[in-house]
This record gives structure tokens, C-alpha cells and sequence, in this order.
């Protein structure tokens, strides 16, 4: 396989992004997707994946977001939200829901970032501006847990600063749990080797590489290996 | 054995000044409302409070945190788009603050309940709030020391309760309940409704009565509402 | 409350010793007890007393041993025999068993013992015979994690060596967790000031005193403190 | 996803020599013998297990152990009055023994199903069960530090499994399952029939599917008897 560049289209909307990460989680996964736009991405999920909601606040087999009588306040998500309980599903208390994060057993998490680094550390819950209420919620449990962490993200924020940083400013959520960064101009992979462009959107990997300071490789469907990005 | 209480005010008697209470819930769900609303009325102050979240609009945890009863939160995410009491105290320098993972502050008070002393825990190495912790390298892989959060009072919310003490509850609503019941000196809980000893299939208990003092039963009141 | 001696009459029988066990433990309590011996203490709790048994097993509500009919292999207890189950019972896991027992959440546990000593030092799970193949349980668990640590065993081996000593010579199964000392001869509360004679049996203090080598103090009724015995 | 067989020898397919084998029960309650007994005819060899017990008879657990296939028990309570041929074993130097407290058995598979690095456990202090363990004292109360204790596979025992996994357990045969479960790379679970997805209880499901790899539906084999 090697790196795709989009370049006869526009960067992807929110809704293709949730499009495209949902492609990448394996059928049958245990899966917990984070507050917010992470969300999104359980309306791309087809029934026939057979792939389960974890909420960490104690339920596998989460459903759809409820509407109307199925609203029950004793059944929500991690965002608070109403949500429905498919078959199959099954409670537990939070002990027991984190034991399962921390011990390494969702096979895939989806996180939002306000920065992920070329290592792969995110900076997820807290922006360090001084009057701001510190709250990591179920961020840090999710961030060492999932045996893979998924992120999506817009790839440069409104003032057009990268978002992929060589280190991140913000304060930390984890270190190195990255293995993937879902943004609106680009698929990254990241691991020991750094980070690896997989897709463009609306964008080429020199473009890309002119505009952030993280080194890029790309992926090489000959030598199967990655290459440095010029 | 475990007390059966229809006044809320007789079910928190007794709390004492400069307690750490533990207040159960996720949000809405398992939030004792009943107990904290008596829990302003009984008058402890001084408090430190460990729930999740610390309060939302003006009522519940908010009102206790309102009417000034709370020395100190302990809880995983205090910042919420209606916990302006919260919010308020804090930024006024009126109230302490102590942010935990969320899945860290589970196991710290799992670890109270279960007589273990201090465990080495992967989440948050490397960030803001393992700073000052002790580390170790266990296998290849940083851990921060964590220790237990003891309440000597828990206050928490069950769905049905027997005369017993043992408790079921109900979907998402279980979340921190169990587990707060184990690390208190003091478990009250309140449940919708109470039936008799062995109404409750021994599979199927999630709290045993070992764990519960005291029952609050709402059948009455909210038969009223 | 002062030592009492009853010199007319002989020692306590084993049954007799059940019973006297029972009279210490408070209604309301939740109680473990030990296999062998201490289990005979559950005939002789009055149904009223509202005790509820713990087996380490994963059980609360223990109810008494099954016979005919009732016997079913999945419902044990500790000692593998089969039992029955009240109303209110509850089961659970071990890890969630040890949880409460470690955590400090029942009131008393009751084990026999090889040697107990004057500071309340546990030694029943090893007779350290070279050829003896150790087997610990649950005996540790019980007596680090119970308020109260009750032991009942006869006083003296039968070759007469006392088995309340200064210092266990078997290995230990916990420091300084006995509190109460059930003996057919005598029964001793065990405390940070000593070891204190209740009430014996068939037997005087002084008696006692000249066969143990470990200092004896006696209850004082008027002055409300122990007192060393002669 | 769980896989649901029929045949054991299947559901034991793939275990590799050198293993470490959780194997569930206490005494013979939950003690997955149709396992067991398949593990006998997979032939897996130089096994580590870890079970409360040491074999009970000449059948499960202690027919592997008669088979020469495990090197090392890892146990709390071996010696038992049917436990011969462990006590063969052992007496004859023909294989290793870890003796464990049972509560620290159980906490330390725990730890490993729910990424805690070590634990301070104040549980054998002082005794030769803690001699070479690290010791700290937390609060005044000395502690040794325990480890956790990892699986490659587990051998369980339930009562009934749906088609995705999820279990529930029956009396006192719970025991050491759900713990075990959480604990192995590989478990597998056997059970004495299986429903449809949905046949269980939510609130009532002990071990949810995601700790159950394999599960063997003893039904058909049963129902023969």
C-alpha cells in the first residue's frame, strides 16, 4: 500500500471524517468512543460489524443516542447523553468499567485532541490557560488503556497553527498512545518510526510537509516499508 | 445490620464536621438527591466531597457546594456546562480541588474498600497530575504510586434494596455505587423501593449487605409526588 | 467483669467450647468461620441473633450444612462441604470475597490454631515438618483482614505443651491479629497489654499460670483495669 | 468476537507448551473438567497453572498433573485429602510449587486483568510466605507487594453463555471465574448450554463478553449423558 493523495477534492467534513475512522476499526472490536465529535463515528458503523459500545461509565453493548419515550435518565452515556442498550449488552460499576480500559482490553479507543505530537503524546483535556477548571474525566484512563487510540482532530486550528506538533504545548493526557490521527487533510500513522501520511485530503504530503515541523514519511507499496517524506 | 429509614433527615444523622463524604452518581444517574437534600438540612460542614462530577444547576451537589459545606472536591470533571456553583467557588479561591482520572479514582476508592495499600497505576504517567507521585518502572512500563480514598461517610443511590441491606440497581445508574458503598465507614444508600429479605435473587445482588448501614426507601415520597 | 474460675467442673467440651465461642460473637455480625472446628460454632448461633456467615468461597448468607436432597455441588463452602443458602444471601467472585474480607468489612472470624502467642501471633496453616506440603487457603487473608480474630483450640498438645506461647515456634500466619483465645481450659482476651484470663475451666489462674509461659493478668471488677495475675 | 464450539478439542486448539493456564474452580464447583480433559489430548506440555487447588482424584486437573505435562502449580491450597497425585509430584521433586494466599491469589490475576502494575497487600506479613517480597509500611500497617499474575490461556467453568460471550455463574461455582477471565489473553469458558444473544439479564451478566474468547457449549455432550 502506499500513501494516497486526494488531490481532486476539498478536505473531509466532519461527517466523512467520522466516515473514515469508522472504516479503520476492525469488525468485532470492543470500542469506546469519546465524548463529542468521537460520536459521530458509531452512526458509521454497520450493524453486520458486529463491533460493541463501551461506555465507561459501566455498560458494553451501548446503542444509538435515545429519542423521545426511549429516554430513560438511568441510561447514558460518558457525555451524559440518553442512549439505548442493544442485546447482548451488560452493566457493571466503575471499578469494573476502568479495570477493563486500564487492563488493556478495548481493542480500539476514538479521542478528540487539542494536540497530538509526532510520538504520539496527546494533549486532550485541558487547554493550561490560567482561569481554566481543570477536568480529565475518563481521558487518561482511555488514553493508556485501549490497546490502540484512534484520534480525530482538524488537522490546523482557526488561526492555522498545526495541530501535529514535534512536542506538545498543551498539558499532557498520555504518552506515545497515538497509533492513529484521523484529521480533515490527512490520515497519519504513528509509532516508534514517527509519523507516517497515509492519506491527503485536498492537500499533497509536500504541502503537508511544508506546513508542519513534524518530520513525514510516507507509505511505499514496493519496498513495503516507509520513506521519509521530502 | 442495616437500618430501614422513610425520613431522609433520621437516614444522615449523625454526619459529623469535617467528614469525607462520598456522593455516588455519574451525572444524573445515581445521584443521591434525596440524602444530599437531607445532608443540607442535618448541617455538616466543613466537608470534603469525592464525586465524580461536582455539581450540576443548583440543586443536589450543587446546593451542598451553594451553601458552603464543602472544604475540598476530590472528583474527575468538576467543569461541566451547568456546574456554575462549582465553577464560581473555585475561581473565587473558596473551594479546594483535586482532579483524578476518572478510572484512578474508581480503583483509589476500590483499593479503601478492599484493604490494599497503595497500587502502582499506569494511567496519567508523564502528565500534570502524576506530578509529585512517586513512579516506579514495572515490566517496561511507568506507574504512578496511588493511594486509597477512604469516606466515613458514602451516600449513594441503588434501584430496590431488601431488609437486609443488599442492593441491586439499575443500568448506567450503577456507576460509582458499588464501589463507594465498600470504602466508607458509614454507606447510606437510597433505593426506590425496598422489599423483604430474600425478594432479591442472591445471583444478581451487586452491593451485599455487608457493605449497606443504612436504606433510605423513597417508595413513599415519591408514591406522593 | 472479674476473672471468673470455675474449679466444679473439667474442661470444656469441644462442643461446649462451640457454644461458648457463639455467646462472644454480637447479633448483627458478619462472621467467617474457619474450617474444622470453628464451623460447629454455626449451631450454636440462635437463628434471632441475625448473624450472617460468610464463606470465602464467594458467599454472604450461608446457610447451614445440606443434606439429601438439598445438596447441590455448586453451593460449598470453605471446606468443600455442601451447605445450604438463607434468604438474603448474596454471592460474588474471589477477588470481590478477599476484597471484603482484607478490607476490614467482617466483624470476627473464628480459626483454629497450632500455637498462638502472648502478643496474639497466628501460627495454624504449617506445622513446618520438613516433609509436609504447605497449603495456606484463605487463613491469612482471614486473619489480616478481620476486625476481631477469634481462635479456638485445646490449650495444651497432647503430649502437654502449651499452645499458648511466648513466641510461636510453627510458622506464622499473621502478627498481632488474635484478639480472643477460646481454649477448652481457659478463654483469654489478647490485647496490646498482655494476655488476660476471662474464665477458666476445670482450672485456676494460678494453676495456668504455673503451666504457661506466658504472663497471665486477670480482670479487676473494682478497679475496671487488668491486673497481672500472680 | 467469541467463538462457540461444540466439540472441547476445539475450543482447546492452539494452547502452546510453556503456557500459563488459569484454571477456574474451587474443589470441584466451577471447575471446567470437559476442559481440562481436553487440554489432557492436546498434549500442551510444560504448563504453568494456577488454581486454588492441586487436582482432586485421578480425574481433571489431577490427570494432567499425572500426565507430566505442568512444571510449576501456582496455588493456594494444595495439599487436600484426594490430592495424591500432587503430593507424588511434589514429594518427588517432579514439579515446583508457589504457595499464595488465596486473597492475594485472586487480587494479583485481578491486578492483571485491570492494568494495575503491583499492589501493597498487607496479607502475610511476617510470614514465611513474604520472605523476599518488598515491604513498605502505608499508615502504620506494614504491606508486601504483590505482583500480578498473567494467563496465556484460562480454563473456566460457567453456567450459561450467550452467543456473544457474556456469562453468568451459579452459586458458589462463581468463585474464581470472572477474575481468571479478565486475566488470560485466551478464555475459554465452558458452559452448560448457550442462548441467543439478548437470553441474558444485563444487570445480571457477571463476565461480559469481552473477557471470553472461546466458548464450549457442553449441552449437546451433556444432554447424551
Amino acid at each position: 500500500m502506499s500513501t494516497v493523495e486526494h488531490l481532486d477534492r476539498g478536505p473531509l467534513a466532519r461527517d466523512e471524517l467520522a466516515a473514515r475512522v469508522a472504516r479503520d476499526i476492525p469488525p468485532g472490536s470492543f470500542v469506546n468512543l469519546g465524548i463529542g465529535q468521537p460520536t459521530m463515528v458509531a452512526d458509521h458503523l454497520p450493524a453486520a460489524s458486529g463491533v460493541v459500545l463501551h461506555t465507561e461509565n459501566g455498560m458494553l453493548g451501548m446503542g444509538p443516542a435515545a429519542h423521545g419515550d426511549e429516554i430513560d435518565p438511568d441510561l447514558i452515556n460518558a457525555g451524559k447523553f440518553p442512549v439505548t442498550e442493544l442485546p447482548g449488552a451488560s452493566y457493571f460499576h466503575h471499578a469494573d468499567s476502568f479495570a477493563m480500559m486500564r487492563g488493556g482490553h478495548l481493542d480500539v479507543c476514538v479521542l478528540g485532541a487539542f494536540q497530538v505530537s509526532g510520538r504520539g503524546d496527546l494533549a486532550n483535556w485541558h487547554t493550561g490557560a490560567p482561569d481554566a477548571i481543570p477536568a480529565v474525566g475518563g481521558a487518561m484512563d482511555l488514553a493508556t488503556g485501549a490497546k490502540q487510540v484512534f484520534v480525530m482532530m482538524t488537522l490546523f486550528a482557526k488561526d492555522g497553527t498545526p495541530k501535529l506538533v514535534p512536542e506538545c504545548t498543551y498539558p499532557l493526557t498520555g504518552l506515545a498512545c497515538v497509533s492513529r490521527l484521523y484529521t480533515d487533510r490527512a490520515v497519519f500513522h504513528i509509532g516508534p518510526e514517527g509519523v507516517t501520511v497515509a492519506e491527503t485530503y485536498g492537500t499533497s504530503v509536500a504541502e503537508l510537509a511544508s506546513r508542519l515541523e513534524v518530520p513525514l514519511r510516507t507509505l511505499d507499496a514496493t519496498e513495503g516499508t516507509n520513506r521519509r517524506a521530502s | 445490620m442495616t437500618a430501614v429509614f422513610t425520613d431522609p433527615d433520621e437516614a444522615v444523622a449523625g454526619i459529623a464536621d469535617g467528614s469525607t463524604v462520598l456522593v455516588g452518581g455519574f451525572g444524573l444517574a445515581g445521584m443521591p438527591i434525596g440524602l444530599i437534600d437531607a445532608l443540607i438540612r442535618q448541617g455538616a460542614t466543613d466537608l470534603t466531597v469525592v464525586s465524580n462530577n461536582a455539581g450540576n444547576g443548583d440543586t443536589g451537589l450543587a446546593a451542598l457546594l451553594a451553601a458552603g459545606r464543602v472544604r475540598k472536591m476530590i472528583c474527575s470533571f468538576p467543569r461541566q456546562s451547568d456546574s456554575w456553583v462549582f465553577d464560581g467557588l473555585y475561581r473565587s479561591g473558596k473551594i479546594e480541588l483535586e482532579v483524578v482520572p476518572q478510572g484512578t479514582l474508581a480503583e483509589r476508592m476500590r483499593a479503601a474498600g478492599a484493604g490494599i495499600g497503595a497500587f502502582y497505576c499506569p494511567t496519567g504517567v508523564g502528565t500534570p497530575l502524576a506530578e509529585g507521585k512517586e513512579t516506579r518502572t514495572i515490566d517496561g512500563r511507568d506507574h504512578v504510586l496511588e493511594y486509597p480514598i477512604r469516606g466515613d461517610v458514602a451516600l449513594i443511590g441503588a434501584h430496590v434494596g431488601d431488609r437486609m441491606g443488599n442492593l441491586v440497581y439499575r443500568k448506567t445508574a450503577r456507576n460509582f455505587g458499588p464501589v463507594m458503598a465498600t470504602a466508607a465507614t458509614l454507606t447510606i444508600a437510597q433505593v426506590h423501593h425496598v422489599v423483604e429479605t430474600g425478594g432479591l435473587d442472591p445471583e444478581s445482588v451487586v452491593t451485599p449487605c455487608i457493605y449497606v448501614d443504612r436504606i433510605l426507601d423513597l417508595s413513599a415520597t415519591e408514591g406522593n409526588q
